[in-house]
């Protein structure tokens, strides 16, 4: 008859002991929010279909941090990250946020990458009366949520980021300026965001579209997509892509021998391995960027000198938006002179609303939303480098159309 | 949609096919002697292509050059596998339990990549990736006709190796009925290890031909695991020329259907075509009569 | 010679790759008696038995049984039309008791019925006779893979008899058994048939076929090649060819 | 709740035993009461334990890891009806896990129904989905049916992700909060006892299911599907309705996670590897038991949740899943339930064993299992 109670007693038993560990574990932790440092906790996608750039998020918060701490601190305290993995997984990094802030006790956090993760995570920080700024949440659908702690660090939202692009397209003379359009897409927010923005102002102007593709973030084979777009000759070819994507995409119209008049792609192109990955036939793509490293920003040149100096290279876009991100909470932190959990968010957010920071993308302020209120670039790949090509004020290279051969 | 699209779609079709078919050859070798659904089979796919990738981003030589280790190395893994770890189930619930183990051994194997290699995505960089050749009006890329030339090469290899050869025989008479392979002095065990030796000697060929011109990360393979399951299904389980036939016609399917439907739903393709073989022919459309008792 | 109440196949056909297993078998049972289907090996009885018994579906033919077309009926169809069955390699519910084993053959159809207590008085009081009556009933406690290949082709008869079959289909029930149990199974067969119900066994224990059977039909590639009684059978040349010359 | 394991017997007999000669009742009936009482009390302690774990939590985060926990449990439970009971294993629970989570947010986001009554119109909608595909699915055995478990995750998976204007596609569904005005760590511990609840209706079901006609049958087909068709259970009919009822219990799990968690993402809900955990779980704890998927689940679980507290999300996750996966089928593929209680029964001294046979049923035992040896 011992047969019977078995499972019960085991049930207990490992009940207990399941609690034990959990009380245990949680017992060392929750030290986090010492007086000495402040900690500030991130969720990063290290692995998964946004590592590319989420690793360029996590190099720009760690040059930030270190340049603070360099300087003395936040409030005469150093910054500590504690930077966790979300795998690029919506659930991982709410779990995430929740335990840097319920069990770490962080003192500040600061958003994840891309607008997938962006809103989960905003909610938990929501819900937790944490101030969120976010270095990557660019789609319009981040800011109709109606969160109220939520503010993105960049000049634009992802719809307006080719805008520069689209007036010079619909100011060529008639005869050469091109009349089809084929447009890829990633499903998600941000990449579509930044390609149906370009896509709509050409489309409204009388371009006929004839591919519109969307493909889900995990697609390897762009063999039939390219298929498509080759086979329908468009003269412009939009890529609404994030990295491995637009790779993938551009070698594959490659294998076809489809050569577009125009070619633009977003994130990627702005990325330091983007050439050596498509076979360094670059020349002539297009990308919107809300950063250049020439910016002459005062706060830019250090970061850009210290960032150089560390990894070799200047920084890209990711770098800068989490450095801006940084930037920002630091200037809320320093104006209202807290940096803690409890009342002190909403201060800090109350700040925010109100006043402008300067920042290595130029000054910000936002809308009631958390809308940035400025404007993205354009790069285009003009003798194997990437410069600034629009607005014509802010060039370092003329615009390049046609585009020659890949 | 254009004639010449869909042409390009059909060239592609049966590029694809050709390596489905390699693949999902290997399932049945596995499922014919051992009766054992080999889930692992799309993760030592991918592993091979990681070995591929890895072996090219090192040495900077052609990652075809890493079959030559690749493969003998894959063999004697199979080898092994059936060895020590299949026999060891008991024989009544061998079909359930073997498919509980080599789930466990696919998700060691994607666990371990991503350990190892990181989830970053990974892709071979060759000088030649972007190259492609005219074919009446389509463009074929050099790097899918390689991994096509590659892949029927080895179903080849692997049809005479069956047909010609003493071993094939053997192995044929075990899928065949085990049993009676027994009776008649077939040493049923060792052919079988060698049936799930060269079944896996097959991934490794498959995945050096992935690697040459897709975009890797570590579970991409269930990616693979699926088409691969549904196309022996509809081939009758245990039939080499089914699956074959059911590959072919499969791959070009997908690729016809994704111009008009886009990839995700074309690849939705195979497991309609599954249930409707299970609804319609449980034994499978090409032979094989093994499908409804395991 | 037909039996409007007996079970009867008529050019029942089922073939496996290219191979008739059987081949058009046209045979009709005898109600109320003990009949036998012998023949050598890979004659096609268990294929003809299995068609019988719904385990596999004919390619084409008929099964009737009183009257009822069975044919491609799926197995528990079968077995509630009153015909139960045994398989060639004895087959019980080895992790089940010997009482659970027998409680399975239960038959109910009405939801209430099925979610009450598995254990009700009256099975397991039905079920203790019959253990009792091929003596097991002291072993109803113990799990069936535990028991002996002889006490198990005892329970799985007395789990046949659970649901009261009019017919009783025996799978070699001599099979790989000793003597002693031989003979206890041979008086259980006669006192249940003497009760009424009908048999159909397929044995290769030709003494035992021919001490207890009243009708013999002689299955060759697949079809009946001679019937009738066991004293006119074995001395049919048609039998011997087919046991000698194969 | 008493537990009607397999070995159960009936308490009005307890005396029958296979050993001869006269036994001992009122030792017997002692030792049973005795049992009860211990078992009543392990029971009554680990129903107080995981009510009270909400207080015991230190924080917030350790109580959600204690939701977490739960839906493993709910989910590992509702996979038993069918993998336990008639020994059908499916890699593809997590289908029926997306399946309610999704029907659950569409009809909150498109027919504005009420949280829970979505939550149990979901329920209905999953048992719609899965008639017709468990008639395909049932008409197949063994491996061709852990292939089109494995399938139907993917097929959903891929519509998911395609059918973007109805499911979201890859941004993912968010489902509205059914209690807005909650604090989180309350609406934690809210959602904990509602798992708890729909956990122990399961358990309930479970064991009527277990001791009756209909489990009788079930576990038949477990044991032997061709013998119990042929002894005159409808097996096809019975494997549905078990397969109907777990994907019930695996929806309504999903479509209470969905209630909970809020964002719904294809690849998370749709996810091979929920779908191995459930199996790893159940097999762990023992899949012929009341409470094994609940035990594998909190071992499981709980360790899932610890490791990623302490270490963060790695990729060893996998591979320690799948190391423990292997373990479990090469070396206790019963679960530990009765590898313990074997490993009791060998060593402790105080059990006088039911199933304690004559040396001569012992010996004939060792030669039939020998002569079966030799058959194969």
């Amino acid at each position: 008859m011992t047969q019977w109670n078995r499972p019960a007693l085991g049930l207990a038993a490992t009940l207990t002991a399941s609690a034990l560990a959990l009380s245990a574990c949680s017992a060392d932790a929750g030290g986090g929010g010492s007086d000495d440092t402040i900690t500030i906790g991130i969720s990063l996608p290290l692995t998964g279909d946004f590592s590319e750039p989420g690793k360029g998020v996590q190099r720009g918060y760690e040059a930030w941090a270190e340049m603070v701490n360099a300087d003395g601190g936040l409030l005469g305290r150093q910054v500590e990250l504690t930077i966790l993995d979300d795998q690029s997984s919506a659930d991982r990094v709410v779990q995430d946020y929740e335990a840097l802030i319920a069990q770490d006790q962080v003192d500040l956090v600061f958003g994840p990458f891309s607008t997938r993760l962006v809103v989960p995570s905003a909610r938990v920080a929501e819900e937790y009366g944490m101030l969120f700024v976010e270095p990557a949440g660019a789609a319009a659908e981040v800011f109709d949520q109606g969160f109220e702690n939520l503010f993105y660090a960049a000049p634009a939202i992802a719809n307006d980021h080719y805008n520069h692009l689209a007036e010079q397209i619909l100011a060529l003379p008639e005869a050469e300026r091109p009349q089809t359009v084929a447009v890829a897409a990633m499903d998600d927010p941000f990449a579509q965001g930044t390609a149906y923005g370009l896509r709509d102002k050409l489309a409204d102007a009388g371009l006929d579209v004839l591919v519109d593709e969307v493909y889900p973030p995990n697609t390897t084979d762009f063999s039939s997509i390219a298929a498509k777009i080759s086979d329908s000759g468009a003269d412009v070819v939009i890529g609404g892509t994030q990295y491995q994507d637009a790779v993938n995409l551009i070698v594959a119209l490659q294998q076809l021998d489809y050569q577009p008049r125009l070619a633009a792609f977003s994130t990627a192109p702005t990325n330091p391995e983007f050439s050596s990955a498509i076979g360094e036939q670059t020349e002539g793509i297009l990308a919107p960027t809300g950063y250049t490293p020439e910016a002459p920003w005062p706060s830019n040149v250090e970061f850009v000198e210290h960032y150089t100096e560390t990894h070799g290279n200047p920084p890209a876009e990711d770098e800068a938006n989490a450095f801006t991100t940084g930037q920002v909470v630091a200037a809320a932190v320093e104006a209202v002179g807290c940096a803690e959990q409890g009342d002190c968010q909403q201060q800090l957010i109350d700040w925010l609303r109100e006043n402008e920071v300067e920042t290595v993308v130029g000054p910000l302020s936002w809308d009631d939303a958390g809308r940035p209120q400025s404007a993205h670039m354009i790069q285009q790949y003009v003798e194997g480098d990437i410069r600034i090509v629009l607005p014509a004020d802010a060039a370092e290279a003329d615009f390049l159309f046609p585009k020659p051969t890949w | 949609m254009s004639g010449s699209l869909l042409f390009q779609s059909l060239v592609l079709g049966v590029l694809l096919g050709g390596l489905y078919a390699l693949l999902a050859a290997g399932l049945t070798l596995y499922f014919g002697v051992m009766r054992v659904v080999m889930i692992a089979h799309s993760a030592f796919l991918i592993l091979a292509a990681y070995l591929a990738w890895w072996f090219n981003e090192r040495t900077g030589l052609d990652p075809l050059l890493s079959l030559v280790v690749t493969v003998p190395l894959f063999f004697l893994v199979g080898v092994g596998m059936q060895r020590l770890l299949i026999t060891r189930l008991r024989p009544a619930t061998l079909t359930m339990m073997s498919v509980l183990l080599t789930f466990a051994i696919a998700l060691f194997i994607e666990g371990m990549i991503g350990f190892v290699w990181s989830g970053t995505q990974r892709r071979v960089q060759l000088p030649y990736s972007g190259s492609n050749i005219e074919f009446f009006g389509a463009n074929i890329a050099v790097v899918k006709l390689v991994a096509f030339v590659l892949a029927a090469a080895s179903l080849g290899a692997l049809y005479v190796l069956l047909k010609k050869s003493r071993f094939g025989q053997a192995l044929r008479a075990t899928i065949q009925h085990r049993e009676a392979a027994q009776l008649v002095g077939i040493r049923t065990d060792r052919v079988a290890a060698l049936g799930f030796g060269l079944g896996l000697a097959t991934a490794a060929v498959g995945g050096t031909a992935l690697a040459l011109d897709a975009t890797i990360y570590p579970s991409l393979h269930w990616h693979w695991v699926g088409p691969l399951m549904a196309i022996i299904v509809v081939g009758g389980l245990g039939s080499i020329p089914g699956t074959a036939i059911a590959a072919m016609v499969l791959g070009i399917g997908q690729s016809l259907l994704q111009v008009e439907l886009g990839t995700t739903w074309a690849q939705t393709l195979f497991y309609v075509a599954l249930f409707a073989t299970l609804m319609l022919r449980p034994q499978g459309f090409f032979g094989g009569r093994l499908a409804q008792r395991f | 010679m037909s039996d409007p109440d007996g079970l009867a196949t008529e050019g029942l056909t089922k073939s496996f790759g290219g191979v008739r297993a059987v081949d058009g078998a046209t045979v009709t049972f005898h109600q109320g008696r003990i009949n036998a289907l012998i023949g050598p090996n890979g004659s096609g009885k268990t294929t003809f038995f299995n068609c019988v018994t719904g385990m596999i579906r004919p390619d084409s033919g008929t099964v009737t049984y009183r009257g009822r077309d069975l044919t491609g009926r799926p197995p528990h169809r079968i077995a509630r039309a009153g015909i139960g069955r045994s398989f060639q390699l004895c087959r019980v519910f080895p992790r089940m008791t010997v009482l659970e084993n027998m409680l399975v053959a239960v038959r109910r159809t009405r939801l209430r019925e099925l979610l009450v207590g598995a254990r009700q008085a009256e099975d397991i009081a039905k079920a203790r006779g019959l253990l009792v009556r091929v003596g097991i009933d002291h072993l109803e406690n113990v799990e069936a893979g535990n028991l002996s290949y002889g006490q198990q082709k005892l329970l799985e008869l007395a789990g046949v008899l659970m649901g009261d079959p009019e017919t009783i289909m025996l799978d070699e029930p001599a099979g790989g058994v000793n003597p002693a149990l031989i003979g206890r199974i041979g008086t259980l067969i006669r006192e249940l048939n003497a009760e009424g119900r009908t048999f159909l066994v397929v044995e290769h224990n030709m003494d035992l076929v021919m001490s207890l059977s009243h009708h013999v039909v002689v299955f060759d590639r697949g079809r009946p090649i001679a019937e009738g009684p066991p004293a006119v059978v074995r001395e049919d040349p048609r039998v011997l060819e087919a046991y000698l010359g194969v | 709740m008493p537990n009607a394991s397999d070995t159960e017997r009936p308490p009005p007999s307890p005396t029958r035993t296979a050993a001869p000669g006269p036994r001992d009742v009122k030792g017997t009936r002692q030792a049973l009461t005795v049992a009860r009482a211990v078992k009543l009390v392990a029971f009554v302690a680990g129903a107080v334990l995981i009510l009270s774990f909400p207080n015991m939590a230190p924080n917030p985060y350790i109580l959600s890891a204690g939701v977490v926990v739960a839906s493993y449990a709910c989910t590992a439970t509702a996979w038993n009806f069918m993998g336990g009971f008639t020994g059908y294993i499916s890699l593809g629970h997590a289908a029926f896990f997306g399946l309610g989570a999704y029907a659950t947010g569409l009809l909150i986001r498109d027919l504005s129904w009420p949280p829970f009554v979505a939550w149990l119109g979901a329920g209905a909608v999953v048992v719609l989905i899965t008639i017709p595909v468990g008639i395909a699915a049932l008409r197949v055995r063994g491996a061709s049916f852990v292939i089109v478990s494995i399938a139907f995750v993917l097929i959903l998976l891929l519509v998911s992700q395609a059918w973007k204007d109805f499911t979201g596609g890859s941004n993912g569904l968010v489902v509205p909060r059914p209690f807005p005005d909650l604090l989180r760590p309350e609406h934690h511990r809210v959602f904990f006892y509602l798992f708890v609840a729909l956990l122990a209706v399961m358990l309930l079901v479970w064991w009527v299911i277990d001791r009756s006609r209909f489990g009788a049958g079930l576990k038949a087909v477990r044991e032997d599907e061709d013998k119990a068709q042929a002894l005159g259970v409808p097996t096809r009919d019975y494997k549905l309705v078990a397969y109907l009822v777990s994907a019930l219990f695996t929806g309504l799990s999903g479509g209470m996670y969905a209630l909970w968690f809020g964002d719904l993402d294809p690849i998370f809900q749709f996810s091979i590897l929920l779908g191995a955990y459930m199996v790893l779980m159940a097999l762990l704890g023992g899949v012929r038991h009341l409470y094994g998927p609940l035990l594998g689940a909190l071992i499981v679980g709980g360790a899932l949740e610890y490791f990623k507290l302490e270490y963060g999300d790695t990729q060893l996750h996998l591979v320690a899943t799948a190391v423990l996966l292997g373990v479990v089928v090469l070396f206790t593929p019963n679960g530990i339930i009765p590898a313990a209680t074997d490993l009791v029964k060998r060593f402790g001294p105080q059990d006088s064993s039911i199933r304690e046979m004559t040396a001569a049923e012992l010996l004939e035992r060792n030669e039939n299992e020998a002569r079966r040896a030799a058959d194969e």
